[in-house]
């Protein structure tokens, strides 16, 4: 109680599309996300500070910045893992158009989600009961394997191909397109390959793996991306694309 | 001049009541322009995302629709209003289907490739539907992806502050709106409007809900001359995170689990002390758990910064690290060793059994408005069943969507919003803008413990009193609290105060539908009347706002309209539901 | 990329690596064993096997080649979708027209 | 691409390190690989053993190919391991991918290096 107070310097990217860091000192303590930093600052020290947040346990994906120099979701990110020299860096997440402050639109994220056909196309199967899939099924894992996705935009922000190619679809619509692919209830799944293989589809991918190490839920895009450039390839050899 | 959009269909909120109304709307009529409304993101707020244990639904051999109904009657100390009931248990069928099969939902599979149904405290069968234990991830982003592929349009940051009436009186015409990322007002007419803003108990100190919720759809509603009803039942979880008050993780969820498999709870000086309260120790139901652990800590017992721990090491810590992977590694992030130590607990306010009072087809007292999910009340009387939230609020949410349509159909029509009405809530909004900068953070943190403190898990006459007089205190210096007026653009300031506003508004209402109560029941403890009266004559009680703008409690007798006390739809069965309150603990 | 130019880059890929195994060897064990560069022409010297695999290689090479240089300029420099293609293209023909002239040779000539 | 964009903490992770090496040696050997063809095209047309042989006896000759073969050589292990992950799913190896490149790379460099001179 008696030890004197630790202070973070805290320097945050404001502004528009364009802006400027702004220095902050915020008391450290020993239960402390970069979230509640962020909330501190708007708290008590400028209360127009701009950041997005919902769950704050993980499973919204709407808090996610740049913490010195990585796209991170912040309110599961503890201030000691990520501090260096007592000091953070806060910026928006890079590759997505900002808004104010810390807060990206999404707009552009979720429109490739639906591009790559990110959603579930009922089958034919009957529509009053449950299809019969083994837990154990090799493309029932696959798709369990990569559908957790919180939708966070991290991978999005760290694929380093995303902001080289404004057309590439990017690992989490892709990593989605996967899960679908693998969904053997779909009623479409050559219609998911058409799409990860249009404009810039799956191949556009360099396999750089940024995604895979910085989904803060483990997910694998690189290995989902792989598996759509794979299964499409095939399905081209076969003459199912057209 | 305020900028005036006109949609056939107007939706707050995009929980699963908002996304499932806008599916079932859209496919009703696909000419239909349907537009949702949200505070947050489409799929990305609110708690029907943040559902980890499931939904519940009568589906296997052995279950029955009766039975999952008798179950919510007993669980909800025969308060539930019972045809809702039965519609939410008649509904949770048609909806589990619909998300497996028509949204693609994966839900989990016994070896055997059938559905696996899991076993959810106070249930006399194995019936929730789940995908691990992130199920509402799985169905809110599944519903998400059908509504962006849709057409229907998404007023995303678009925080709703009151609901307009028409010129005419003859039922809502509009919903006037805060465009958040630019801080201007938008008034978007409708011709019917679905209130899915989610409730949410989150004016107390440790509370679950997402950031989002600030029971803005109650407090519209009251403004707006709705009746609410069983507003003094408020559930809380037993095992929320303890962090400190400057944590946003303070108070979310640790799963109920840790306790079903063997965690202790362990007061300050590291002794159990379940067993002094209840002969099932730890695994007694959560109201029980609750409260005793809140007297442990009010008595003295409790941890240095006023907890409880819960420990799980002597179960093996691979074992737990293994068993528990998500709450171990949540816990982690945030720097705490679940698997190996102590974690600080409280109770932690989860759900708002009561709401807006409606009938079965969603409709309100307000013709054209509907609403659903945690908004609305009388579903679940005294106390949720843990999954039959995500049940509730999708099996309505569709039944909504339908019946907007279904008017429109029928001839609704755009009304003229009586733009006085829109003139004086554009003021309310603004007049903080005109005030001295205050310090909303002494406000917020006051309610918070005002609300814990007198209005929460043990109440009496006299803490409840005090709690009234508190808000009325807190109101005034509310009232008073201006802004600094920098910018409106995404301010989350302003959004704190007028969440602020909300928040007390409705505890009010929590607070004074409690103190009508005198008995306990379900979620609702008196300790000056700490039995349950007559279930025969059961009351549920209603609130609204009168003219003056104060809020007015009654009562009104439940209607047994499908079975009595007593009685059971199940009788002869084997394992059939008890029917008294006891049994059900 | 497009799924074709993706085949064939990963295709040539796959083909070259054995090539440049058995390149590399013959380097290396040339280099160690001190042969000088007239025994090892002496071996290839009118060597139809040596030809056609040199010729494979070469063609996978500037077919490898152009699409990756092809990608990176699309990638790293203001050049649109068709610079980017022509030039990729250009360097196939001339990277297959240079290695054919080496291949002749080092195998013919 | 600018240079704080090179040194960017998001790409401070094996994954891209190792495709960025790739994408340099690619580069190095499109680049390099026309004037080797042209090099070796133009010395054996001239047609004289003892001109080739020369030629290959200049140090810059000698730089250069070396270089070239090393940059094969770091490219070839790299595109291995890319086809590794990308065709067989190869995915919890990577870090040994890496390592292995790296050897391999080193190991073929040195090798040339000490008996070409
Ligand atoms: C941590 C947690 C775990 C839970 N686990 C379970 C479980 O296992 N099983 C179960 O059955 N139930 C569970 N519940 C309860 C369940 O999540 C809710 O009862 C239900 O999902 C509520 O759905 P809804 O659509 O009414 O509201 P929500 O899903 O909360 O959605 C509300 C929406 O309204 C928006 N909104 C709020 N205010 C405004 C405004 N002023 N203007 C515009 N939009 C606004 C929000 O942004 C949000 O989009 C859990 C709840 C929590 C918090
Ligand atoms: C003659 C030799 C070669 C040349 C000139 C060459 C050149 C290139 C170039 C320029 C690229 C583009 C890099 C990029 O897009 O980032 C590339 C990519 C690639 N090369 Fe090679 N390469 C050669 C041999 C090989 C060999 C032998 C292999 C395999 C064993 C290989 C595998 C690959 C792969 C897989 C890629 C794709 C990488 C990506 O998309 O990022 N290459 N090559
Ligand atoms: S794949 Fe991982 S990083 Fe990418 S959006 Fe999904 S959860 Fe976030
Ligand atoms: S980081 Fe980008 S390049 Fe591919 S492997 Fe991941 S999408
Ligand atoms: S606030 Fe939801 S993931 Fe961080």
């Amino acid at each position: 109680m008696s030890a004197p107070e630790r202070i973070l310097q805290v320097d945050i990217r404001r502004g528009g599309e364009a802006g400027d860091y702004e220095r902050f000192e915020v008391p450290e303590r020993e239960n402390q996300t970069v979230l509640d930093v962020v909330t501190y600052i708007q708290r008590h020290l400028d209360a127009a500070l701009a950041y997005r947040f919902s769950c704050r346990v993980g499973v919204c994906g709407s808090c996610a910045m740049t913490v010195n120099g990585r796209p991170r979701w912040t309110c599961r990110t503890h201030v000691a893992r990520v501090v260096r020299g007592g000091k953070l860096t806060l910026a928006p997440l890079a590759n997505l158009p900002v808004i104010r402050d810390l807060v990206t639109d999404m707009t552009p994220f979720f429109e490739k989600w639906q591009a790559a056909r990110g959603r579930f196309v009922p089958g034919d199967g009957p529509r009053g009961e449950m299809a019969a899939v083994s837990p154990g099924d090799k493309q029932r894992m696959a798709a369990s394997d990569a559908i957790e996705c919180i939708n966070c935009g991290v991978c999005h922000a760290a694929c380093d191909v995303v902001s080289w190619r404004e057309d590439y679809l990017g690992p989490a619509a892709l990593n989605r397109a996967w899960a679908a692919w693998n969904d053997v209830r779909d009623g479409d799944r050559n219609g998911i390959l058409r799409a990860v293989t249009s404009g810039g589809g799956c191949h556009t991918c360099h396999t750089h793996q940024s995604c895979a190490e910085h989904c803060p839920v483990s997910l694998n895009p690189t290995f989902s991306i792989a598996g759509l450039k794979r299964e499409s390839l095939k399905a081209k050899l076969r003459g199912e694309l057209k | 001049m305020l900028e005036t959009l006109r949609t056939d269909i107007l939706i707050i909120g995009s929980g699963g009541a908002g996304l499932f109304a806008a599916l079932y709307a859209k496919k009703a009529n696909p000419d239909l322009d349907v537009t949702i409304a949200v505070k947050g993101l489409v799929g990305k707020s609110g708690c029907t995302r943040m559902v980890q244990g499931g939904f519940n639904v009568a589906l296997s051999k052995g279950d029955s629709i009766e039975r999952h109904f008798m179950d919510t009657i007993v669980g909800g100390k025969w308060l539930p209003r019972q045809d809702l009931a039965w519609a939410l248990v008649n509904g949770a069928v048609k909806r589990i289907h619909e998300l497996e099969n028509e949204m693609g939902c994966y839900f989990d599979r016994n070896p055997d490739g059938s559905l696996h149904q899991k076993a959810f405290a106070g249930q006399s069968f194995d019936r929730t539907v789940h995908k691990g234990d992130l199920t509402g991830i799985e169905i809110i982003n599944r519903l998400a992806e059908q509504v962006w592929a849709r057409g229907i349009h998404r007023l995303e940051e678009h925080r709703a502050i009151a609901l307009v009436p028409a010129k005419d009186g003859s039922g809502i015409a509009a919903v006037l709106l805060i465009d958040m990322r630019d801080g201007t007002f938008r008034l978007v007419q409708a011709k019917t409007v679905l209130l899915g803003a989610g409730g949410g108990p989150s004016m107390y100190r440790y509370h679950t809900p997402s950031g989002d919720k600030a029971c803005d759809g109650m407090a519209m509603g009251l403004r707006a001359g709705l009746n609410l009803r069983d507003m003094e039942m408020v559930q809380f979880h037993p095992t929320g995170i303890l962090a400190g008050n400057d944590t946003r993780m303070t108070g979310t969820i640790l799963e109920e689990g840790l306790r079903g498999s063997g965690g202790y709870l362990l007061n300050g000086s590291g002794e159990r002390f379940m067993f002094n309260y209840h002969p099932h120790g730890e695994r007694a139901t959560r109201d029980i758990v609750s409260r005793a652990m809140i007297e442990e800590v009010r008595a003295g017992r409790g941890t240095p910064n006023g907890g409880i721990h819960i420990r799980m090491a002597h179960l093996g810590p691979e074992k737990v690290a293994k068993q528990f992977k998500g709450m171990v590694k949540r816990c982690a992030d945030c720097g705490f060793d679940l698997a190996g130590g102590n974690v600080e607990v409280l109770p932690t306010a989860h759900y708002m059994m009561g709401g807006i009072a409606f009938e079965p087809d969603c409709t309100t007292t307000l013709e054209g408005l509907f609403v659903a999910g945690e908004d609305s009340g009388g579903v679940h009387g005294a106390n949720r069943l843990g999954g039959n939230g995500v049940a509730n609020s999708t099996v309505f949410g569709g039944v909504a969507g339908e019946a907007m349509a279904d008017a429109i159909a029928k001839g609704a029509d755009w009304r003229e919003p009586d733009a006085s009405v829109v003139e004086h809530e554009v003021g309310r909004c603004l007049k903080p803008f005109a005030r001295k900068p205050g310090d909303l953070n002494v406000i917020r943190e006051t309610l918070l413990d005002l609300m814990w403190d007198k209005a929460g898990i043990v109440r009496d006459k006299e803490l409840l009193s005090e709690c009234l007089a508190g808000l009325d205190d807190l109101g005034e210096q509310h009232a008073r609290a201006g802004l600094a007026d920098s910018t409106r653009a995404f301010n989350l300031t302003w959004h704190d105060w007028l969440n602020l506003e909300s928040q007390i508004l409705v505890s009010r209402a929590v607070a004074q539908a409690a103190l009508a109560r005198e008995e306990s029941r379900g979620a609702h403890y008196r300790s000056d009347f700490p039995d349950m009266g007559e279930l025969e004559t059961t009351r549920y009680t209603t609130i609204a706002m009168s003219k003056n703008g104060k809020l007015k409690t009654g009562s009104k007798p439940v209607a047994f309209t499908i079975v009595k006390p007593g009685e059971s739809l199940i009788d002869g069965e084997a394992g059939a539901p008890p029917t008294s309150h006891e049994a059900a603990e | 990329m497009t799924p074709l130019s993706y085949a064939l880059q990963r295709g040539t890929a796959m083909l070259m690596a054995p090539l440049i195994v058995i390149h590399l060897a013959v380097i290396i064990w040339a280099v160690q064993g001190g042969l000088s560069a007239e025994e090892i022409l002496s071996r290839t010297r009118g060597s139809l096997p040596w030809g056609v695999f040199y010729g494979l290689f070469v063609l996978a090479s500037a077919i490898h080649a152009g699409i990756g240089v092809q990608t990176i300029l699309r990638e790293w420099t203001p050049l649109g979708r068709l610079a980017s293609a022509n030039i990729g293209h250009g360097l196939i023909v001339v990277l297959w027209a240079l290695g054919a002239r080496a291949v002749y040779a080092v195998v013919w000539a | 691409m600018s240079v704080s964009g090179l040194t960017r903490a998001s790409r401070a992770h094996p994954g891209f390190v190792a495709a960025f090496i790739h994408r340099l040696s690619g580069l190095a050997l499109a680049l390099f690989l026309p004037m080797h063809f042209l090099a070796l095209g133009l010395a054996l047309e001239a047609g004289s053993f003892a001109g080739f042989i020369d030629w290959t006896n200049q140090p810059w000759v000698k730089i250069s190919e070396s270089l070239l073969v090393t940059a094969l050589a770091v490219h070839f292990a790299g595109g291995l391991r890319l086809l590794c992950i990308e065709f067989l799913g190869l995915t919890r190896a990577q870090g040994l991918w890496i390592s292995l490149v790296l050897a391999f790379a080193s190991g073929v460099g040195v090798l040339f290096l000490l008996r070409a001179f």
